[in-house]
Protein backbone atom coordinates (compact mmCIF):
# COMPACT_ATOMS: atom_id res chain seq x y z
CA UNK A 1 0.00 0.00 0.00
CA UNK A 2 2.29 3.12 -1.07
CA UNK A 3 0.69 6.57 -1.54
CA UNK A 4 2.74 8.44 -3.63
CA UNK A 5 0.18 10.34 -5.81
CA UNK A 6 0.85 14.32 -7.29
CA UNK A 7 -0.62 17.02 -4.50
CA UNK A 8 0.20 20.77 -3.82
CA UNK A 9 2.43 20.86 -1.32
CA UNK A 10 1.86 24.24 -0.57
CA UNK A 11 -0.35 25.67 2.21
CA UNK A 12 -1.12 29.32 2.60
CA UNK A 13 -0.29 30.95 6.16
CA UNK A 14 0.89 28.39 9.05
CA UNK A 15 0.09 24.74 9.06
CA UNK A 16 -2.14 24.05 12.18
CA UNK A 17 -1.82 21.79 14.97
CA UNK A 18 -5.32 20.58 13.96
CA UNK A 19 -4.38 19.90 10.41
CA UNK A 20 -1.38 17.90 11.36
CA UNK A 21 -3.73 16.05 14.55
CA UNK A 22 -6.24 15.18 11.15
CA UNK A 23 -2.77 13.89 8.88
CA UNK A 24 -2.34 11.69 11.97
CA UNK A 25 -5.51 10.20 12.06
CA UNK A 26 -5.53 9.64 8.82
CA UNK A 27 -2.88 7.40 9.10
CA UNK A 28 -4.84 5.15 11.19
CA UNK A 29 -6.53 2.99 8.69
CA UNK A 30 -3.50 2.07 6.71
CA UNK A 31 -2.35 -1.06 9.51
CA UNK A 32 0.92 -1.92 8.65
CA UNK A 33 2.72 1.64 9.91
CA UNK A 34 4.85 0.99 12.68
CA UNK A 35 6.67 4.04 12.70
CA UNK A 36 6.17 7.50 12.15
CA UNK A 37 8.69 10.39 12.33
CA UNK A 38 7.44 13.96 11.88
CA UNK A 39 9.54 17.26 11.56
CA UNK A 40 7.72 20.28 11.81
CA UNK A 41 9.69 23.77 11.23
CA UNK A 42 8.49 26.80 13.42
CA UNK A 43 9.25 30.37 13.16
CA UNK A 44 12.08 31.82 15.55
CA UNK A 45 12.11 34.95 17.25
CA UNK A 46 15.24 35.44 16.04
CA UNK A 47 17.24 38.86 16.91
CA UNK A 48 18.93 40.25 13.92
CA UNK A 49 20.74 43.83 14.72
CA UNK A 50 18.88 44.37 18.05
CA UNK A 51 15.42 43.83 16.24
CA UNK A 52 13.53 40.61 17.02
CA UNK A 53 11.73 38.64 14.17
CA UNK A 54 7.63 38.51 14.17
CA UNK A 55 6.77 36.89 10.83
CA UNK A 56 8.64 35.31 7.96
CA UNK A 57 7.23 36.01 4.80
CA UNK A 58 7.28 32.76 2.47
CA UNK A 59 7.40 33.49 -1.70
CA UNK A 60 8.38 30.82 -4.23
CA UNK A 61 8.48 30.15 -7.54
CA UNK A 62 5.93 27.42 -7.02
CA UNK A 63 6.12 25.40 -10.46
CA UNK A 64 9.23 24.84 -10.00
CA UNK A 65 9.29 24.23 -6.06
CA UNK A 66 5.95 21.40 -6.50
CA UNK A 67 8.12 19.80 -10.00
CA UNK A 68 11.18 19.44 -6.77
CA UNK A 69 8.85 18.54 -4.42
CA UNK A 70 7.28 15.99 -6.51
CA UNK A 71 11.23 14.47 -7.35
CA UNK A 72 12.24 14.61 -3.94
CA UNK A 73 8.84 12.30 -3.03
CA UNK A 74 10.15 10.01 -5.57
CA UNK A 75 13.89 10.38 -4.57
CA UNK A 76 12.58 8.78 -1.07
CA UNK A 77 10.16 6.32 -2.01
CA UNK A 78 12.61 4.48 -4.38
CA UNK A 79 15.68 5.32 -2.08
CA UNK A 80 13.66 4.08 1.15
CA UNK A 81 10.98 1.12 2.09
CA UNK A 82 8.43 3.65 3.01
CA UNK A 83 4.48 3.49 3.48
CA UNK A 84 3.21 7.26 3.50
CA UNK A 85 5.12 10.44 3.20
CA UNK A 86 3.63 14.02 2.87
CA UNK A 87 5.34 17.28 2.56
CA UNK A 88 3.94 20.63 3.23
CA UNK A 89 5.10 23.66 3.34
CA UNK A 90 3.62 27.43 3.94
CA UNK A 91 3.47 30.38 1.72
CA UNK A 92 2.79 33.88 2.61
CA UNK A 93 3.06 35.26 6.23
CA UNK A 94 3.61 33.02 9.15
CA UNK A 95 4.43 34.13 12.60
CA UNK A 96 6.87 33.42 14.79
CA UNK A 97 5.35 30.43 16.87
CA UNK A 98 3.46 29.08 14.16
CA UNK A 99 4.76 25.94 12.09
CA UNK A 100 5.91 27.01 8.61
CA UNK A 101 7.14 23.30 7.13
CA UNK A 102 5.72 19.65 8.03
CA UNK A 103 7.59 16.50 6.93
CA UNK A 104 4.97 13.44 7.39
CA UNK A 105 6.81 9.52 6.87
CA UNK A 106 5.59 6.42 7.50
CA UNK A 107 7.05 3.09 7.73
CA UNK A 108 6.80 -0.53 8.86
CA UNK A 109 10.00 0.20 10.83
CA UNK A 110 11.53 3.09 12.64
CA UNK A 111 14.56 3.25 11.01
CA UNK A 112 13.52 3.76 7.66
CA UNK A 113 10.78 6.72 8.48
CA UNK A 114 14.09 8.57 10.91
CA UNK A 115 16.07 8.34 7.68
CA UNK A 116 13.85 9.42 4.83
CA UNK A 117 12.47 12.11 7.14
CA UNK A 118 15.72 13.89 7.69
CA UNK A 119 17.05 13.48 4.46
CA UNK A 120 13.68 15.06 3.00
CA UNK A 121 14.13 17.79 5.41
CA UNK A 122 17.99 18.51 3.86
CA UNK A 123 16.82 18.07 0.48
CA UNK A 124 13.83 20.88 0.90
CA UNK A 125 16.34 23.55 2.19
CA UNK A 126 18.64 22.63 -0.32
CA UNK A 127 16.64 22.21 -2.94
CA UNK A 128 13.19 24.17 -3.68
CA UNK A 129 13.16 27.89 -4.83
CA UNK A 130 11.07 28.92 -1.45
CA UNK A 131 12.74 31.93 -0.49
CA UNK A 132 11.68 33.47 3.39
CA UNK A 133 11.66 37.31 4.35
CA UNK A 134 11.93 38.02 8.14
CA UNK A 135 9.78 40.69 9.39
CA UNK A 136 10.29 42.73 12.27
CA UNK A 137 8.11 44.61 14.46
CA UNK A 138 9.16 47.91 13.09
CA UNK A 139 7.68 45.96 9.76
CA UNK A 140 11.35 46.32 7.92
CA UNK A 141 12.70 42.92 7.04
CA UNK A 142 15.75 41.32 5.75
CA UNK A 143 15.85 38.07 3.65
CA UNK A 144 16.62 35.01 5.53
CA UNK A 145 19.84 33.19 4.97
CA UNK A 146 19.68 29.28 5.80
CA UNK A 147 22.79 27.68 7.18
CA UNK B 1 13.66 35.57 -30.05
CA UNK B 2 11.74 36.78 -26.81
CA UNK B 3 12.82 35.41 -23.29
CA UNK B 4 10.39 35.76 -20.31
CA UNK B 5 12.47 36.54 -17.25
CA UNK B 6 10.61 35.45 -13.67
CA UNK B 7 12.68 37.40 -10.46
CA UNK B 8 12.75 35.73 -6.78
CA UNK B 9 13.76 36.69 -3.67
CA UNK B 10 16.05 39.33 -3.06
CA UNK B 11 16.92 40.39 -6.71
CA UNK B 12 13.01 41.16 -7.19
CA UNK B 13 14.41 44.01 -4.66
CA UNK B 14 16.44 45.61 -7.44
CA UNK B 15 14.44 45.01 -10.47
CA UNK B 16 10.84 46.25 -8.79
CA UNK B 17 9.61 43.78 -11.20
CA UNK B 18 8.19 39.95 -10.60
CA UNK B 19 8.30 39.44 -14.73
CA UNK B 20 10.28 40.65 -17.41
CA UNK B 21 10.80 40.15 -21.39
CA UNK B 22 14.39 39.94 -22.84
CA UNK B 23 14.67 40.19 -26.60
CA UNK B 24 17.21 39.08 -28.89
CA UNK B 25 19.51 37.20 -26.88
CA UNK B 26 20.74 33.40 -27.47
CA UNK B 27 22.18 31.79 -24.80
CA UNK B 28 21.96 32.59 -20.59
CA UNK B 29 25.11 34.23 -20.82
CA UNK B 30 24.07 37.37 -23.19
CA UNK B 31 21.26 36.69 -21.10
CA UNK B 32 22.87 37.59 -17.79
CA UNK B 33 25.12 40.08 -19.10
CA UNK B 34 22.10 42.22 -20.52
CA UNK B 35 20.26 42.07 -17.37
CA UNK B 36 23.34 43.20 -15.53
CA UNK B 37 23.73 46.09 -18.19
CA UNK B 38 20.01 46.88 -16.73
CA UNK B 39 20.28 46.11 -13.30
CA UNK B 40 23.54 47.03 -12.45
CA UNK B 41 22.74 46.20 -8.42
CA UNK B 42 22.22 42.53 -9.88
CA UNK B 43 26.02 42.01 -9.75
CA UNK B 44 26.50 42.11 -6.09
CA UNK B 45 24.77 38.84 -5.76
CA UNK B 46 25.02 35.29 -6.45
CA UNK B 47 22.42 33.57 -8.04
CA UNK B 48 21.25 30.94 -10.10
CA UNK B 49 19.42 30.39 -13.38
CA UNK B 50 16.77 28.20 -14.19
CA UNK B 51 15.44 27.38 -17.70
CA UNK B 52 12.50 25.85 -17.65
CA UNK B 53 12.08 25.29 -14.15
CA UNK B 54 15.63 23.20 -14.31
CA UNK B 55 18.67 25.04 -12.86
CA UNK B 56 21.63 25.13 -15.57
CA UNK B 57 25.51 25.59 -14.57
CA UNK B 58 26.60 26.36 -17.48
CA UNK B 59 26.26 28.97 -20.52
CA UNK B 60 22.69 27.16 -22.04
CA UNK B 61 21.65 28.20 -25.56
CA UNK B 62 17.89 29.62 -25.60
CA UNK B 63 15.20 29.36 -27.65
CA UNK B 64 12.07 31.77 -27.99
CA UNK B 65 9.56 31.85 -25.03
CA UNK B 66 11.66 30.36 -23.22
CA UNK B 67 11.26 31.00 -19.31
CA UNK B 68 14.17 32.13 -17.34
CA UNK B 69 14.41 32.22 -13.61
CA UNK B 70 16.43 34.11 -11.37
CA UNK B 71 17.35 32.65 -8.32
CA UNK B 72 19.09 33.43 -5.01
CA UNK B 73 20.21 30.90 -2.57
CA UNK B 74 16.89 29.60 -0.98
CA UNK B 75 15.62 29.75 2.43
CA UNK B 76 12.82 27.65 2.84
CA UNK B 77 11.91 25.68 6.16
CA UNK C 1 14.16 28.10 28.46
CA UNK C 2 14.64 24.83 29.65
CA UNK C 3 11.96 22.39 30.25
CA UNK C 4 12.99 19.27 32.04
CA UNK C 5 10.65 18.96 34.80
CA UNK C 6 9.32 15.23 36.19
CA UNK C 7 5.93 14.37 34.77
CA UNK C 8 4.56 10.94 34.40
CA UNK C 9 5.24 9.39 30.77
CA UNK C 10 2.31 6.91 31.38
CA UNK C 11 -1.14 7.36 28.99
CA UNK C 12 -3.62 4.76 29.64
CA UNK C 13 -4.68 3.80 26.20
CA UNK C 14 -3.75 4.98 22.77
CA UNK C 15 -2.24 8.62 22.73
CA UNK C 16 -4.54 10.67 20.38
CA UNK C 17 -3.99 12.80 17.66
CA UNK C 18 -5.70 15.24 19.73
CA UNK C 19 -3.39 14.95 22.73
CA UNK C 20 0.05 15.33 20.21
CA UNK C 21 -2.19 18.37 18.29
CA UNK C 22 -2.57 20.06 21.96
CA UNK C 23 1.51 19.30 22.69
CA UNK C 24 2.30 21.06 19.16
CA UNK C 25 0.21 23.79 20.16
CA UNK C 26 1.52 24.29 23.71
CA UNK C 27 5.08 25.15 21.99
CA UNK C 28 3.96 27.75 20.01
CA UNK C 29 4.90 30.06 22.92
CA UNK C 30 8.12 28.76 22.84
CA UNK C 31 9.63 31.33 20.27
CA UNK C 32 13.39 30.07 20.35
CA UNK C 33 12.26 26.88 19.07
CA UNK C 34 12.81 26.36 15.38
CA UNK C 35 13.14 22.36 14.88
CA UNK C 36 10.26 19.91 16.73
CA UNK C 37 11.07 16.16 15.66
CA UNK C 38 8.37 13.61 16.79
CA UNK C 39 8.55 10.33 16.54
CA UNK C 40 4.99 8.25 17.13
CA UNK C 41 5.28 4.60 17.41
CA UNK C 42 1.92 2.85 15.72
CA UNK C 43 0.78 -0.80 16.58
CA UNK C 44 0.88 -3.10 13.62
CA UNK C 45 -1.56 -5.41 12.25
CA UNK C 46 1.54 -8.11 12.26
CA UNK C 47 0.60 -11.41 10.71
CA UNK C 48 1.95 -14.40 13.31
CA UNK C 49 1.36 -17.96 12.52
CA UNK C 50 -1.21 -17.07 10.22
CA UNK C 51 -3.32 -14.95 13.30
CA UNK C 52 -3.49 -11.05 12.53
CA UNK C 53 -2.43 -8.86 15.04
CA UNK C 54 -5.35 -6.84 16.75
CA UNK C 55 -4.13 -4.92 19.31
CA UNK C 56 -0.91 -4.86 21.98
CA UNK C 57 -1.54 -4.66 25.92
CA UNK C 58 1.57 -2.77 27.49
CA UNK C 59 2.26 -3.49 30.95
CA UNK C 60 5.25 -2.30 32.99
CA UNK C 61 7.19 -2.15 36.03
CA UNK C 62 6.26 1.43 36.23
CA UNK C 63 8.21 2.69 39.13
CA UNK C 64 11.53 1.57 37.65
CA UNK C 65 10.34 2.68 33.97
CA UNK C 66 9.39 6.24 35.54
CA UNK C 67 13.67 6.47 36.88
CA UNK C 68 14.36 5.33 33.27
CA UNK C 69 12.73 7.50 31.28
CA UNK C 70 13.65 10.41 34.06
CA UNK C 71 17.88 9.24 32.84
CA UNK C 72 16.95 9.18 29.71
CA UNK C 73 15.92 12.51 30.10
CA UNK C 74 18.70 14.19 32.00
CA UNK C 75 21.04 12.14 29.83
CA UNK C 76 19.77 13.56 26.45
CA UNK C 77 19.36 16.99 27.98
CA UNK C 78 23.00 17.53 28.89
CA UNK C 79 24.37 15.62 25.44
CA UNK C 80 22.45 17.51 23.24
CA UNK C 81 21.41 21.44 22.98
CA UNK C 82 17.66 20.93 23.24
CA UNK C 83 14.29 23.53 24.61
CA UNK C 84 11.75 20.68 25.05
CA UNK C 85 11.51 17.21 25.31
CA UNK C 86 8.48 15.24 26.25
CA UNK C 87 7.88 11.16 26.34
CA UNK C 88 4.61 9.28 26.08
CA UNK C 89 3.95 5.37 26.14
CA UNK C 90 0.84 4.05 26.39
CA UNK C 91 0.03 1.70 29.27
CA UNK C 92 -3.14 -1.03 28.42
CA UNK C 93 -4.49 -1.62 25.07
CA UNK C 94 -4.04 0.08 22.05
CA UNK C 95 -5.35 -1.44 18.93
CA UNK C 96 -3.94 -1.62 15.23
CA UNK C 97 -3.46 1.53 14.24
CA UNK C 98 -3.64 3.36 17.12
CA UNK C 99 -0.16 5.10 18.97
CA UNK C 100 1.40 3.90 21.71
CA UNK C 101 4.61 6.03 21.65
CA UNK C 102 4.95 10.09 21.40
CA UNK C 103 8.75 11.51 21.92
CA UNK C 104 8.80 15.05 21.12
CA UNK C 105 11.82 16.93 20.85
CA UNK C 106 12.43 20.55 19.92
CA UNK C 107 15.09 22.52 19.59
CA UNK C 108 16.67 26.20 17.80
CA UNK C 109 18.07 24.05 14.91
CA UNK C 110 16.99 20.93 13.57
CA UNK C 111 19.91 18.68 13.87
CA UNK C 112 20.03 18.59 17.37
CA UNK C 113 16.22 17.40 17.43
CA UNK C 114 16.55 14.55 14.89
CA UNK C 115 19.89 13.38 16.76
CA UNK C 116 18.17 13.58 20.67
CA UNK C 117 14.56 12.04 19.58
CA UNK C 118 16.30 9.00 17.39
CA UNK C 119 18.65 8.35 20.14
CA UNK C 120 15.45 8.34 22.88
CA UNK C 121 13.42 6.09 20.32
CA UNK C 122 16.32 3.48 20.50
CA UNK C 123 17.30 4.01 24.39
CA UNK C 124 13.07 3.45 25.23
CA UNK C 125 13.16 0.28 23.49
CA UNK C 126 16.26 -0.74 25.09
CA UNK C 127 15.85 0.41 28.94
CA UNK C 128 12.65 0.68 30.12
CA UNK C 129 10.97 -1.81 31.58
CA UNK C 130 7.60 -2.52 29.14
CA UNK C 131 6.19 -5.49 27.86
CA UNK C 132 3.57 -5.87 25.06
CA UNK C 133 1.79 -8.71 24.16
CA UNK C 134 0.47 -8.97 20.90
CA UNK C 135 -3.65 -9.88 20.90
CA UNK C 136 -4.82 -11.86 17.73
CA UNK C 137 -8.48 -11.68 16.84
CA UNK C 138 -9.50 -15.22 18.89
CA UNK C 139 -8.28 -13.38 22.30
CA UNK C 140 -4.87 -15.89 21.99
CA UNK C 141 -2.19 -14.03 22.59
CA UNK C 142 1.64 -13.68 22.14
CA UNK C 143 4.33 -11.57 24.09
CA UNK C 144 6.06 -9.28 21.68
CA UNK C 145 10.14 -9.36 20.96
CA UNK C 146 11.46 -6.18 19.69
CA UNK C 147 14.20 -6.22 16.98
CA UNK D 1 15.17 -12.32 56.02
CA UNK D 2 12.55 -11.17 53.49
CA UNK D 3 13.13 -10.31 49.81
CA UNK D 4 9.84 -8.92 47.65
CA UNK D 5 9.71 -10.38 44.19
CA UNK D 6 8.13 -8.58 41.43
CA UNK D 7 7.18 -10.82 38.22
CA UNK D 8 6.78 -9.35 34.75
CA UNK D 9 5.97 -9.88 31.41
CA UNK D 10 5.86 -13.61 29.84
CA UNK D 11 7.59 -14.94 33.31
CA UNK D 12 4.33 -13.80 34.63
CA UNK D 13 2.86 -16.77 32.78
CA UNK D 14 5.19 -18.97 34.56
CA UNK D 15 4.43 -17.81 38.40
CA UNK D 16 0.94 -16.95 37.55
CA UNK D 17 1.42 -14.32 40.23
CA UNK D 18 2.60 -10.94 40.11
CA UNK D 19 4.36 -10.62 43.34
CA UNK D 20 5.73 -12.89 45.86
CA UNK D 21 7.69 -13.31 48.75
CA UNK D 22 10.85 -15.51 49.18
CA UNK D 23 12.91 -16.32 52.99
CA UNK D 24 15.94 -16.64 53.80
CA UNK D 25 18.24 -16.00 50.66
CA UNK D 26 21.41 -13.52 50.84
CA UNK D 27 22.03 -13.00 47.30
CA UNK D 28 20.59 -12.87 43.94
CA UNK D 29 21.74 -16.59 42.80
CA UNK D 30 20.30 -17.93 45.93
CA UNK D 31 17.47 -16.31 45.28
CA UNK D 32 17.37 -17.42 41.22
CA UNK D 33 18.47 -20.78 42.64
CA UNK D 34 15.09 -21.07 45.01
CA UNK D 35 12.77 -19.37 42.53
CA UNK D 36 13.64 -22.21 39.63
CA UNK D 37 12.95 -25.07 42.35
CA UNK D 38 9.76 -23.54 42.99
CA UNK D 39 9.02 -22.23 38.92
CA UNK D 40 11.23 -25.27 36.71
CA UNK D 41 9.81 -23.33 33.73
CA UNK D 42 11.75 -20.17 34.72
CA UNK D 43 14.77 -21.85 33.62
CA UNK D 44 13.51 -22.13 29.94
CA UNK D 45 13.82 -17.93 29.72
CA UNK D 46 15.87 -15.15 29.65
CA UNK D 47 15.85 -12.80 31.95
CA UNK D 48 16.91 -10.03 33.89
CA UNK D 49 17.17 -8.82 37.63
CA UNK D 50 16.95 -5.18 39.07
CA UNK D 51 17.75 -4.95 42.63
CA UNK D 52 15.48 -1.91 43.99
CA UNK D 53 14.47 -1.10 40.48
CA UNK D 54 18.51 -1.12 39.69
CA UNK D 55 19.43 -4.12 36.85
CA UNK D 56 22.14 -6.19 38.04
CA UNK D 57 24.97 -8.08 36.09
CA UNK D 58 26.66 -10.20 39.17
CA UNK D 59 25.63 -11.75 41.94
CA UNK D 60 24.34 -9.43 44.26
CA UNK D 61 24.11 -9.12 47.90
CA UNK D 62 20.42 -9.04 49.26
CA UNK D 63 18.81 -6.97 52.54
CA UNK D 64 15.67 -7.12 54.28
CA UNK D 65 12.77 -5.84 52.70
CA UNK D 66 14.75 -5.60 49.18
CA UNK D 67 12.48 -5.47 46.07
CA UNK D 68 13.70 -8.06 43.27
CA UNK D 69 11.88 -7.61 39.87
CA UNK D 70 12.33 -10.71 37.36
CA UNK D 71 12.62 -8.81 33.95
CA UNK D 72 12.01 -10.98 30.97
CA UNK D 73 13.12 -9.15 27.50
CA UNK D 74 11.73 -5.11 26.99
CA UNK D 75 9.41 -4.81 24.46
CA UNK D 76 8.01 -1.32 24.11
CA UNK D 77 7.56 0.95 22.17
Amino acid sequence: MIDKKKRTVFKEGAITPSFIADSIAAHSRKNNIGAHDIFLGQVRNDLIDNKTVVAIEYTAYQEMAEQKFYEIREAVFAKYNLVCLHIYHSIGVVKTGEICLFVFVSSVHRKEAFDACREIVEQVKLLVPIWGKEIFEDESSVWKENK
Amino acid sequence: MKINILVFGQLYDITKVSQLTIYEVNNTEQLTRKLIEQFPELSKFKFSIAVNKKIVQQNTILNNEDTVALLPAFSGG
